[in-house]
Protein backbone atom coordinates (compact mmCIF):
# COMPACT_ATOMS: atom_id res chain seq x y z
CA UNK A 1 0.00 0.00 0.00
CA UNK A 2 1.20 3.33 -0.88
CA UNK A 3 0.59 6.23 1.70
CA UNK A 4 0.96 9.84 0.97
CA UNK A 5 0.34 12.28 3.48
CA UNK A 6 -0.54 16.00 3.45
CA UNK A 7 -2.04 19.21 5.04
CA UNK A 8 -5.50 20.63 4.56
CA UNK A 9 -6.62 23.26 6.71
CA UNK A 10 -4.81 22.26 9.49
CA UNK A 11 -5.86 18.49 9.38
CA UNK A 12 -3.51 15.80 8.32
CA UNK A 13 -5.17 13.74 5.47
CA UNK A 14 -3.45 10.37 4.74
CA UNK A 15 -4.14 8.86 1.26
CA UNK A 16 -4.11 5.22 1.14
CA UNK A 17 -3.34 3.28 -2.27
CA UNK A 18 -4.42 0.02 -2.33
CA UNK A 19 -4.61 -3.20 -0.24
CA UNK A 20 -5.03 -2.37 3.63
CA UNK A 21 -4.27 -6.18 4.58
CA UNK A 22 -2.31 -7.70 7.37
CA UNK A 23 1.11 -6.31 5.07
CA UNK A 24 0.42 -3.05 4.83
CA UNK A 25 -1.43 -2.56 8.33
CA UNK A 26 2.22 -1.65 9.97
CA UNK A 27 3.00 0.75 7.58
CA UNK A 28 -0.63 2.69 8.27
CA UNK A 29 0.28 2.55 12.31
CA UNK A 30 3.27 3.67 11.43
CA UNK A 31 2.09 6.38 9.77
CA UNK A 32 -0.53 7.72 12.28
CA UNK A 33 2.19 7.73 14.73
CA UNK A 34 4.23 9.93 12.64
CA UNK A 35 1.62 12.21 12.52
CA UNK A 36 0.95 12.03 16.30
CA UNK A 37 4.90 12.85 16.68
CA UNK A 38 4.10 16.13 14.88
CA UNK A 39 1.20 16.80 17.45
CA UNK A 40 -1.56 16.25 14.55
CA UNK A 41 -4.05 14.17 16.17
CA UNK A 42 -6.72 15.15 14.05
CA UNK A 43 -7.08 12.44 10.89
CA UNK A 44 -8.23 12.30 7.35
CA UNK A 45 -7.89 8.80 6.08
CA UNK A 46 -8.58 9.69 2.33
CA UNK A 47 -9.79 5.62 1.53
CA UNK A 48 -11.03 6.77 -2.49
CA UNK A 49 -8.00 4.04 -3.62
CA UNK A 50 -8.41 1.51 -0.87
CA UNK A 51 -9.66 -1.42 -3.32
CA UNK A 52 -9.17 -4.30 -0.63
CA UNK A 53 -9.19 -4.79 3.12
CA UNK A 54 -9.54 -7.70 5.45
CA UNK A 55 -9.66 -8.22 9.17
CA UNK A 56 -6.01 -7.58 9.47
CA UNK A 57 -6.86 -3.76 8.21
CA UNK A 58 -9.52 -3.49 10.33
CA UNK A 59 -7.82 -4.21 13.14
CA UNK A 60 -4.76 -1.12 12.25
CA UNK A 61 -7.92 1.19 11.84
CA UNK A 62 -9.33 -0.23 15.37
CA UNK A 63 -5.76 -0.01 16.79
CA UNK A 64 -4.99 4.01 15.35
CA UNK A 65 -8.35 5.07 16.32
CA UNK A 66 -7.52 4.23 19.94
CA UNK A 67 -3.76 5.43 19.66
CA UNK A 68 -5.07 8.98 18.71
CA UNK A 69 -8.09 8.93 20.86
CA UNK A 70 -5.78 9.06 23.17
CA UNK A 71 -4.26 12.09 22.33
CA UNK A 72 -7.76 13.69 22.38
CA UNK A 73 -7.58 13.12 18.60
CA UNK A 74 -10.17 11.29 15.90
CA UNK A 75 -9.53 9.32 12.56
CA UNK A 76 -12.47 9.89 10.26
CA UNK A 77 -12.44 8.00 7.53
CA UNK A 78 -13.62 9.19 3.94
CA UNK A 79 -14.26 7.65 0.27
CA UNK A 80 -15.35 4.13 0.77
CA UNK A 81 -15.09 2.38 -1.98
CA UNK A 82 -18.53 0.18 -1.94
CA UNK A 83 -17.09 -3.09 -0.63
CA UNK A 84 -15.03 -1.73 1.76
CA UNK A 85 -17.92 -0.09 3.63
CA UNK A 86 -19.68 -3.53 3.14
CA UNK A 87 -16.82 -5.33 5.00
CA UNK A 88 -17.32 -2.06 7.66
CA UNK A 89 -21.00 -2.47 8.12
CA UNK A 90 -20.96 -6.51 8.46
CA UNK A 91 -18.31 -6.03 11.35
CA UNK A 92 -20.20 -3.02 12.68
CA UNK A 93 -17.06 -1.41 13.39
CA UNK A 94 -18.80 1.48 10.92
CA UNK A 95 -20.36 2.80 14.37
CA UNK A 96 -16.91 3.54 16.35
CA UNK A 97 -15.84 5.85 12.72
CA UNK A 98 -17.47 8.61 11.77
CA UNK A 99 -17.45 7.88 7.87
CA UNK A 100 -17.48 10.94 5.04
CA UNK A 101 -18.52 11.06 1.40
CA UNK A 102 -15.46 12.57 0.57
CA UNK A 103 -12.04 13.85 2.28
CA UNK A 104 -12.65 17.77 2.08
CA UNK A 105 -16.26 17.02 3.73
CA UNK A 106 -14.08 14.98 6.45
CA UNK A 107 -11.40 18.32 6.76
CA UNK A 108 -14.36 20.19 7.19
CA UNK A 109 -15.74 18.08 9.86
CA UNK A 110 -13.42 18.94 12.95
CA UNK B 1 -16.48 -27.56 -13.48
CA UNK B 2 -13.08 -25.92 -13.34
CA UNK B 3 -10.47 -26.54 -10.81
CA UNK B 4 -6.87 -25.01 -10.07
CA UNK B 5 -4.45 -25.21 -6.92
CA UNK B 6 -2.46 -22.62 -5.82
CA UNK B 7 0.27 -23.25 -3.84
CA UNK B 8 2.20 -20.22 -1.75
CA UNK B 9 5.06 -20.17 1.04
CA UNK B 10 3.76 -18.71 4.31
CA UNK B 11 4.92 -15.38 3.44
CA UNK B 12 2.03 -12.94 4.29
CA UNK B 13 3.18 -10.97 0.78
CA UNK B 14 2.54 -14.07 -1.25
CA UNK B 15 -1.48 -13.98 0.09
CA UNK B 16 -2.25 -10.96 -2.30
CA UNK B 17 -1.59 -13.49 -5.21
CA UNK B 18 -4.27 -15.75 -4.25
CA UNK B 19 -6.87 -13.63 -3.15
CA UNK B 20 -6.59 -11.56 -6.29
CA UNK B 21 -6.65 -14.38 -8.61
CA UNK B 22 -9.45 -15.76 -6.68
CA UNK B 23 -11.32 -12.58 -7.12
CA UNK B 24 -10.67 -12.36 -11.23
CA UNK B 25 -11.40 -15.98 -10.69
CA UNK B 26 -15.36 -15.09 -9.66
CA UNK B 27 -15.45 -13.48 -13.03
CA UNK B 28 -16.33 -17.10 -15.19
CA UNK B 29 -19.42 -17.14 -12.47
CA UNK B 30 -22.52 -15.31 -12.01
CA UNK B 31 -21.03 -13.46 -9.00
CA UNK B 32 -21.04 -9.99 -9.01
CA UNK B 33 -18.37 -7.61 -7.88
CA UNK B 34 -18.92 -7.12 -4.29
CA UNK B 35 -19.53 -10.96 -4.04
CA UNK B 36 -16.18 -12.18 -6.03
CA UNK B 37 -14.86 -9.31 -3.06
CA UNK B 38 -16.00 -11.39 -0.43
CA UNK B 39 -14.74 -14.62 -1.53
CA UNK B 40 -11.09 -12.89 -1.72
CA UNK B 41 -11.92 -12.02 1.56
CA UNK B 42 -12.93 -15.23 2.91
CA UNK B 43 -9.67 -16.72 1.10
CA UNK B 44 -7.18 -13.96 2.38
CA UNK B 45 -8.72 -14.34 5.86
CA UNK B 46 -8.20 -18.30 6.18
CA UNK B 47 -4.93 -17.91 4.46
CA UNK B 48 -4.08 -15.62 6.68
CA UNK B 49 -5.04 -17.72 9.79
CA UNK B 50 -3.02 -20.41 8.18
CA UNK B 51 0.33 -18.54 8.22
CA UNK B 52 0.36 -16.52 11.10
CA UNK B 53 -1.47 -19.30 13.70
CA UNK B 54 -0.44 -22.64 12.21
CA UNK B 55 2.77 -21.56 10.54
CA UNK B 56 3.40 -18.90 13.26
CA UNK B 57 4.25 -16.68 10.81
CA UNK B 58 7.45 -19.70 9.95
CA UNK B 59 7.83 -18.19 6.37
CA UNK B 60 8.99 -21.62 4.55
CA UNK B 61 5.54 -23.51 4.78
CA UNK B 62 3.31 -24.05 1.79
CA UNK B 63 -0.31 -23.42 1.81
CA UNK B 64 -2.06 -25.12 -0.64
CA UNK B 65 -5.54 -23.21 -1.77
CA UNK B 66 -7.65 -25.64 -4.03
CA UNK B 67 -10.43 -23.73 -5.88
CA UNK B 68 -13.17 -25.47 -7.80
CA UNK B 69 -16.28 -23.61 -9.99
CA UNK B 70 -19.32 -25.81 -10.32
CA UNK B 71 -22.47 -24.73 -11.74
CA UNK B 72 -24.61 -24.25 -8.51
CA UNK B 73 -21.16 -23.47 -6.03
CA UNK B 74 -17.56 -22.07 -5.38
CA UNK B 75 -15.68 -23.95 -3.39
CA UNK B 76 -12.35 -22.90 -1.86
CA UNK B 77 -10.52 -25.25 0.71
CA UNK B 78 -7.26 -24.02 2.40
CA UNK B 79 -4.77 -26.42 3.81
CA UNK B 80 -1.53 -26.19 6.22
CA UNK B 81 0.37 -28.90 7.71
CA UNK B 82 0.79 -26.50 10.98
CA UNK B 83 -0.75 -26.48 14.35
CA UNK B 84 -4.47 -27.47 14.61
CA UNK B 85 -6.93 -25.21 15.18
CA UNK B 86 -9.31 -26.05 17.95
CA UNK B 87 -12.58 -26.89 15.99
CA UNK B 88 -14.56 -25.05 18.92
CA UNK B 89 -13.10 -22.28 17.74
CA UNK B 90 -14.69 -22.50 14.26
CA UNK B 91 -18.18 -23.55 15.77
CA UNK B 92 -18.24 -20.53 17.81
CA UNK B 93 -17.27 -18.00 16.03
CA UNK B 94 -20.37 -15.66 14.95
CA UNK B 95 -20.44 -12.19 13.42
CA UNK B 96 -23.44 -11.91 16.06
CA UNK B 97 -21.57 -12.38 19.18
CA UNK B 98 -18.41 -10.16 18.75
CA UNK B 99 -17.95 -9.03 21.90
CA UNK B 100 -17.29 -5.34 21.05
CA UNK B 101 -18.67 -2.42 23.09
CA UNK B 102 -18.74 0.22 20.15
CA UNK B 103 -19.41 3.20 22.54
CA UNK B 104 -16.00 2.60 23.84
CA UNK B 105 -13.35 2.39 21.35
CA UNK B 106 -10.82 1.06 24.19
CA UNK B 107 -12.86 -1.71 24.34
CA UNK B 108 -13.45 -3.03 20.61
CA UNK B 109 -10.88 -5.72 19.59
CA UNK B 110 -7.92 -5.35 17.02
CA UNK B 111 -8.30 -9.06 15.82
CA UNK B 112 -10.56 -12.42 16.24
CA UNK B 113 -13.18 -11.33 13.48
CA UNK B 114 -11.46 -13.59 10.64
CA UNK B 115 -13.41 -17.03 11.37
CA UNK B 116 -16.90 -14.85 12.11
CA UNK B 117 -16.14 -13.36 8.68
CA UNK B 118 -15.63 -16.40 6.61
CA UNK B 119 -18.66 -17.85 8.33
CA UNK B 120 -20.78 -15.13 7.74
CA UNK B 121 -20.22 -14.65 3.85
CA UNK B 122 -19.64 -18.39 3.04
CA UNK B 123 -23.04 -20.74 3.23
CA UNK B 124 -20.96 -23.88 4.83
CA UNK B 125 -17.52 -24.42 6.31
CA UNK B 126 -16.08 -26.49 7.80
CA UNK B 127 -12.42 -27.42 9.52
CA UNK B 128 -10.96 -31.23 9.21
CA UNK B 129 -7.32 -32.10 10.45
CA UNK B 130 -6.13 -35.55 8.38
CA UNK B 131 -2.84 -36.94 8.46
CA UNK B 132 -1.34 -33.48 9.51
CA UNK B 133 -3.13 -31.61 7.14
CA UNK B 134 -5.47 -28.77 8.31
CA UNK B 135 -8.14 -27.97 5.66
CA UNK B 136 -10.45 -25.54 6.14
CA UNK B 137 -13.39 -25.66 3.97
CA UNK B 138 -15.31 -23.36 2.46
CA UNK B 139 -18.22 -23.29 -0.29
CA UNK B 140 -20.83 -20.85 -1.43
CA UNK B 141 -23.89 -21.77 -3.32
CA UNK B 142 -24.33 -19.86 -6.48
CA UNK C 1 9.84 -10.96 -4.52
CA UNK C 2 6.46 -12.74 -4.38
CA UNK C 3 5.84 -16.38 -5.59
CA UNK C 4 2.76 -18.05 -6.63
CA UNK C 5 2.35 -21.63 -8.34
CA UNK C 6 -0.98 -23.10 -9.81
CA UNK C 7 -1.57 -26.42 -10.53
CA UNK C 8 -4.02 -27.41 -13.23
CA UNK C 9 -5.22 -30.78 -14.62
CA UNK C 10 -4.16 -31.09 -18.09
CA UNK C 11 -7.67 -30.10 -19.10
CA UNK C 12 -8.36 -27.51 -21.50
CA UNK C 13 -10.80 -25.88 -19.79
CA UNK C 14 -9.07 -25.25 -16.71
CA UNK C 15 -6.37 -23.09 -18.98
CA UNK C 16 -8.28 -19.49 -18.66
CA UNK C 17 -8.06 -20.45 -14.40
CA UNK C 18 -4.53 -19.86 -14.73
CA UNK C 19 -4.20 -17.67 -17.60
CA UNK C 20 -7.15 -14.92 -16.03
CA UNK C 21 -4.89 -15.13 -12.74
CA UNK C 22 -1.67 -14.53 -14.55
CA UNK C 23 -3.05 -11.53 -15.88
CA UNK C 24 -4.18 -10.05 -13.15
CA UNK C 25 -1.50 -10.65 -10.91
CA UNK C 26 0.56 -8.63 -13.46
CA UNK C 27 -1.47 -5.22 -11.85
CA UNK C 28 1.00 -6.16 -8.99
CA UNK C 29 3.93 -4.85 -11.38
CA UNK C 30 4.02 -1.49 -13.65
CA UNK C 31 2.73 -3.98 -16.61
CA UNK C 32 -0.11 -2.19 -18.55
CA UNK C 33 -3.06 -3.88 -19.90
CA UNK C 34 -1.83 -4.80 -23.04
CA UNK C 35 1.64 -6.39 -21.31
CA UNK C 36 -1.21 -8.46 -19.21
CA UNK C 37 -2.57 -9.19 -22.17
CA UNK C 38 0.45 -10.70 -23.56
CA UNK C 39 1.51 -12.28 -20.45
CA UNK C 40 -2.09 -14.29 -20.60
CA UNK C 41 -1.24 -15.13 -23.72
CA UNK C 42 2.34 -16.69 -23.02
CA UNK C 43 0.72 -18.73 -20.63
CA UNK C 44 -1.92 -19.71 -22.13
CA UNK C 45 -0.03 -20.81 -25.49
CA UNK C 46 2.31 -22.38 -23.23
CA UNK C 47 0.40 -24.70 -21.31
CA UNK C 48 -2.07 -25.65 -24.20
CA UNK C 49 0.83 -27.02 -25.76
CA UNK C 50 1.68 -29.09 -22.68
CA UNK C 51 -1.97 -30.20 -22.80
CA UNK C 52 -1.98 -30.77 -26.60
CA UNK C 53 1.19 -32.25 -27.09
CA UNK C 54 3.07 -33.39 -24.21
CA UNK C 55 0.09 -35.01 -22.95
CA UNK C 56 -1.53 -36.00 -25.95
CA UNK C 57 -5.31 -34.08 -24.70
CA UNK C 58 -4.97 -37.35 -22.08
CA UNK C 59 -6.67 -34.65 -19.11
CA UNK C 60 -5.78 -37.00 -16.11
CA UNK C 61 -2.23 -35.04 -15.83
CA UNK C 62 -0.79 -32.24 -14.21
CA UNK C 63 0.56 -29.06 -15.39
CA UNK C 64 2.41 -26.87 -12.93
CA UNK C 65 2.97 -22.83 -13.55
CA UNK C 66 4.96 -20.66 -11.48
CA UNK C 67 4.77 -17.60 -11.32
CA UNK C 68 7.69 -15.06 -9.60
CA UNK C 69 7.23 -11.34 -10.07
CA UNK C 70 10.30 -9.46 -8.90
CA UNK C 71 11.76 -5.80 -9.50
CA UNK C 72 12.99 -6.09 -12.63
CA UNK C 73 11.05 -9.18 -14.19
CA UNK C 74 8.52 -11.52 -14.76
CA UNK C 75 8.94 -14.95 -14.70
CA UNK C 76 6.47 -18.00 -15.78
CA UNK C 77 7.82 -21.28 -15.99
CA UNK C 78 5.29 -24.14 -17.48
CA UNK C 79 6.29 -27.64 -16.17
CA UNK C 80 4.72 -31.06 -17.48
CA UNK C 81 5.84 -34.80 -17.53
CA UNK C 82 4.59 -35.53 -20.69
CA UNK C 83 6.65 -35.74 -24.11
CA UNK C 84 9.40 -33.85 -24.14
CA UNK C 85 9.62 -31.29 -27.16
CA UNK C 86 12.87 -31.67 -29.43
CA UNK C 87 14.12 -28.58 -28.64
CA UNK C 88 15.48 -27.57 -32.13
CA UNK C 89 11.83 -27.06 -32.77
CA UNK C 90 11.81 -23.98 -29.94
CA UNK C 91 14.76 -22.53 -31.78
CA UNK C 92 13.66 -22.30 -35.19
CA UNK C 93 10.04 -20.44 -33.86
CA UNK C 94 10.37 -17.28 -35.40
CA UNK C 95 7.60 -14.71 -36.09
CA UNK C 96 9.36 -13.38 -39.09
CA UNK C 97 9.27 -16.78 -40.59
CA UNK C 98 5.98 -17.88 -40.26
CA UNK C 99 5.30 -19.55 -43.60
CA UNK C 100 2.48 -17.67 -44.55
CA UNK C 101 1.07 -16.86 -47.94
CA UNK C 102 -0.67 -13.93 -47.34
CA UNK C 103 -2.40 -13.62 -50.78
CA UNK C 104 -3.93 -16.81 -51.11
CA UNK C 105 -5.99 -17.31 -47.77
CA UNK C 106 -5.51 -21.73 -48.89
CA UNK C 107 -1.98 -21.38 -47.90
CA UNK C 108 -2.28 -19.82 -44.17
CA UNK C 109 -1.36 -22.47 -41.89
CA UNK C 110 -4.25 -22.94 -38.94
CA UNK C 111 -1.85 -23.57 -36.40
CA UNK C 112 2.03 -23.50 -35.35
CA UNK C 113 2.29 -19.95 -34.25
CA UNK C 114 2.20 -20.63 -30.04
CA UNK C 115 6.27 -20.83 -30.00
CA UNK C 116 6.81 -17.87 -32.36
CA UNK C 117 4.55 -15.52 -30.36
CA UNK C 118 5.82 -16.73 -26.73
CA UNK C 119 9.28 -16.03 -28.51
CA UNK C 120 8.44 -12.79 -29.83
CA UNK C 121 6.87 -11.36 -26.78
CA UNK C 122 8.84 -12.52 -24.01
CA UNK C 123 12.85 -11.51 -23.40
CA UNK C 124 14.15 -14.90 -22.58
CA UNK C 125 12.83 -18.23 -23.25
CA UNK C 126 14.43 -21.63 -22.47
CA UNK C 127 13.35 -25.26 -22.47
CA UNK C 128 14.69 -27.87 -20.31
CA UNK C 129 13.45 -31.78 -19.57
CA UNK C 130 15.14 -33.21 -16.28
CA UNK C 131 14.38 -36.17 -14.35
CA UNK C 132 11.03 -36.28 -16.55
CA UNK C 133 10.17 -32.91 -16.14
CA UNK C 134 9.91 -30.90 -19.03
CA UNK C 135 10.11 -26.64 -17.87
CA UNK C 136 9.40 -23.96 -20.33
CA UNK C 137 10.83 -20.88 -18.61
CA UNK C 138 10.01 -17.54 -20.16
CA UNK C 139 10.84 -14.30 -18.89
CA UNK C 140 9.92 -10.56 -19.19
CA UNK C 141 12.58 -7.75 -18.17
CA UNK C 142 10.30 -5.07 -16.58
CA UNK D 1 -17.37 -18.57 -25.03
CA UNK D 2 -21.30 -16.91 -26.28
CA UNK D 3 -21.87 -17.23 -29.97
CA UNK D 4 -24.96 -15.42 -30.87
CA UNK D 5 -26.41 -15.12 -34.44
CA UNK D 6 -28.31 -12.81 -36.39
CA UNK D 7 -29.49 -11.04 -39.89
CA UNK D 8 -28.57 -7.86 -40.66
CA UNK D 9 -29.07 -6.96 -44.28
CA UNK D 10 -28.90 -9.97 -45.59
CA UNK D 11 -25.83 -10.54 -43.55
CA UNK D 12 -24.90 -13.26 -41.40
CA UNK D 13 -23.94 -11.25 -37.90
CA UNK D 14 -21.87 -13.34 -35.53
CA UNK D 15 -21.69 -11.63 -31.92
CA UNK D 16 -18.59 -13.22 -30.24
CA UNK D 17 -18.68 -12.76 -26.19
CA UNK D 18 -15.53 -14.33 -24.15
CA UNK D 19 -12.68 -16.43 -24.96
CA UNK D 20 -11.53 -17.16 -28.37
CA UNK D 21 -9.55 -19.80 -27.38
CA UNK D 22 -8.43 -24.01 -27.84
CA UNK D 23 -11.98 -24.35 -25.50
CA UNK D 24 -14.00 -22.32 -27.65
CA UNK D 25 -12.52 -22.37 -31.51
CA UNK D 26 -14.89 -25.55 -32.31
CA UNK D 27 -18.09 -23.53 -31.03
CA UNK D 28 -17.02 -20.91 -33.96
CA UNK D 29 -16.76 -23.20 -36.30
CA UNK D 30 -19.34 -25.09 -35.81
CA UNK D 31 -21.44 -21.83 -36.03
CA UNK D 32 -19.97 -20.75 -39.27
CA UNK D 33 -21.36 -24.00 -40.85
CA UNK D 34 -24.69 -23.52 -39.66
CA UNK D 35 -24.65 -20.91 -41.83
CA UNK D 36 -23.07 -22.08 -45.15
CA UNK D 37 -25.77 -24.71 -44.79
CA UNK D 38 -28.08 -22.30 -44.79
CA UNK D 39 -26.51 -21.12 -47.88
CA UNK D 40 -24.98 -17.62 -45.64
CA UNK D 41 -21.52 -17.28 -46.81
CA UNK D 42 -21.34 -13.53 -45.90
CA UNK D 43 -20.04 -13.36 -42.45
CA UNK D 44 -19.18 -10.94 -39.87
CA UNK D 45 -17.36 -11.81 -36.59
CA UNK D 46 -18.39 -8.81 -34.21
CA UNK D 47 -15.65 -9.11 -31.69
CA UNK D 48 -16.62 -6.32 -29.66
CA UNK D 49 -17.01 -8.63 -26.79
CA UNK D 50 -13.83 -11.06 -27.52
CA UNK D 51 -11.36 -10.07 -24.38
CA UNK D 52 -8.94 -12.72 -24.96
CA UNK D 53 -7.62 -14.66 -28.31
CA UNK D 54 -4.77 -17.27 -28.92
CA UNK D 55 -3.25 -18.88 -31.70
CA UNK D 56 -6.05 -21.60 -31.28
CA UNK D 57 -8.29 -18.72 -31.76
CA UNK D 58 -6.75 -17.13 -34.62
CA UNK D 59 -6.21 -21.22 -35.93
CA UNK D 60 -10.52 -21.36 -36.05
CA UNK D 61 -10.54 -17.44 -37.81
CA UNK D 62 -8.21 -18.97 -40.53
CA UNK D 63 -9.97 -22.12 -40.77
CA UNK D 64 -13.42 -20.51 -41.16
CA UNK D 65 -12.42 -18.10 -43.64
CA UNK D 66 -11.15 -20.93 -45.69
CA UNK D 67 -14.38 -22.97 -45.35
CA UNK D 68 -16.56 -19.74 -46.79
CA UNK D 69 -13.82 -18.76 -49.38
CA UNK D 70 -14.78 -21.99 -50.93
CA UNK D 71 -17.89 -21.16 -50.92
CA UNK D 72 -17.03 -17.98 -52.33
CA UNK D 73 -18.22 -15.99 -49.36
CA UNK D 74 -16.10 -13.84 -46.72
CA UNK D 75 -15.66 -13.75 -42.99
CA UNK D 76 -14.88 -9.59 -42.03
CA UNK D 77 -14.15 -8.73 -38.72
CA UNK D 78 -15.48 -6.11 -36.64
CA UNK D 79 -15.21 -4.20 -33.60
CA UNK D 80 -11.75 -6.10 -32.23
CA UNK D 81 -10.44 -5.04 -28.81
CA UNK D 82 -6.93 -3.54 -28.89
CA UNK D 83 -5.23 -6.29 -27.08
CA UNK D 84 -6.82 -8.69 -29.87
CA UNK D 85 -6.14 -6.64 -32.95
CA UNK D 86 -2.09 -6.67 -31.74
CA UNK D 87 -2.47 -10.03 -31.64
CA UNK D 88 -4.14 -10.23 -35.08
CA UNK D 89 -0.95 -7.49 -36.22
CA UNK D 90 1.41 -9.58 -34.35
CA UNK D 91 1.02 -12.62 -36.37
CA UNK D 92 0.39 -10.61 -39.56
CA UNK D 93 -3.26 -11.88 -39.57
CA UNK D 94 -4.70 -8.82 -40.46
CA UNK D 95 -3.38 -9.03 -44.18
CA UNK D 96 -5.82 -11.71 -44.93
CA UNK D 97 -9.04 -10.42 -43.19
CA UNK D 98 -10.65 -7.28 -43.78
CA UNK D 99 -11.17 -5.35 -40.14
CA UNK D 100 -13.74 -2.91 -39.44
CA UNK D 101 -14.71 -0.69 -36.75
CA UNK D 102 -17.95 -1.82 -36.34
CA UNK D 103 -20.44 -4.53 -36.94
CA UNK D 104 -22.89 -1.74 -39.38
CA UNK D 105 -20.03 -0.83 -41.36
CA UNK D 106 -18.87 -4.28 -41.84
CA UNK D 107 -21.96 -5.61 -43.03
CA UNK D 108 -22.02 -2.65 -45.74
CA UNK D 109 -19.09 -3.51 -46.85
CA UNK D 110 -21.02 -6.45 -48.69
N1 LIG E 1 -5.67 -21.97 10.58
C1 LIG E 1 -5.60 -21.86 11.92
N2 LIG E 1 -4.76 -22.65 12.61
C2 LIG E 1 -4.67 -22.56 13.95
N3 LIG E 1 -5.41 -21.72 14.69
C3 LIG E 1 -6.26 -20.89 14.07
C4 LIG E 1 -6.41 -20.93 12.66
N4 LIG E 1 -7.33 -20.01 12.33
C5 LIG E 1 -7.75 -19.44 13.46
N5 LIG E 1 -7.11 -19.95 14.53
C6 LIG E 1 -7.34 -19.55 15.94
O1 LIG E 1 -8.61 -18.93 16.00
C7 LIG E 1 -8.50 -17.59 16.51
C8 LIG E 1 -9.53 -16.69 15.84
O2 LIG E 1 -9.19 -16.53 14.47
P1 LIG E 1 -9.81 -15.32 13.64
O3 LIG E 1 -11.27 -15.27 13.90
O4 LIG E 1 -9.39 -15.48 12.22
O5 LIG E 1 -9.18 -14.01 14.26
P2 LIG E 1 -7.64 -13.57 14.40
O6 LIG E 1 -6.86 -14.35 13.38
O7 LIG E 1 -7.66 -12.10 14.12
O8 LIG E 1 -7.24 -13.88 15.81
C9 LIG E 1 -7.07 -17.19 16.27
O9 LIG E 1 -6.61 -16.21 17.16
C10 LIG E 1 -6.34 -18.53 16.44
O10 LIG E 1 -6.11 -18.80 17.81
N1 LIG F 1 5.14 -28.60 -24.57
C1 LIG F 1 5.39 -29.29 -25.71
N2 LIG F 1 5.66 -30.60 -25.66
C2 LIG F 1 5.88 -31.30 -26.78
N3 LIG F 1 5.88 -30.75 -28.02
C3 LIG F 1 5.61 -29.45 -28.15
C4 LIG F 1 5.36 -28.65 -27.00
N4 LIG F 1 5.14 -27.39 -27.42
C5 LIG F 1 5.25 -27.40 -28.76
N5 LIG F 1 5.53 -28.64 -29.21
C6 LIG F 1 5.76 -29.01 -30.64
O1 LIG F 1 6.06 -27.81 -31.35
C7 LIG F 1 5.12 -27.58 -32.40
C8 LIG F 1 4.87 -26.07 -32.56
O2 LIG F 1 4.19 -25.57 -31.44
P1 LIG F 1 3.44 -24.19 -31.52
O3 LIG F 1 4.34 -23.19 -32.14
O4 LIG F 1 2.93 -23.85 -30.16
O5 LIG F 1 2.22 -24.41 -32.53
P2 LIG F 1 1.01 -25.46 -32.45
O6 LIG F 1 0.87 -25.86 -31.02
O7 LIG F 1 -0.14 -24.67 -32.96
O8 LIG F 1 1.39 -26.60 -33.34
C9 LIG F 1 3.91 -28.37 -32.01
O9 LIG F 1 3.11 -28.73 -33.12
C10 LIG F 1 4.51 -29.57 -31.30
O10 LIG F 1 4.93 -30.54 -32.23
Amino acid sequence: MEIYEEINDGIAVLTLEGRLDAVSSKGLKDAVNELLKKEKSSIVLNMLKVDFIDSSGLGSLVSCLKTVNNERGDIRLASLQDQVRAILELTRLYRVFQIFDDSDTAVKSY
Amino acid sequence: MKKIKFIIKSDLENVALAGMSINKLCSLTTMDDSQSFQMELCAVEAINNSIIHAYNNEITNDVEIYLEIADKYFQLDICDRGKTMDKDILERADINLLKDNFDNPEEISESGRGLAVIKDVMDKVTYKSVNGINRLTMIKYI
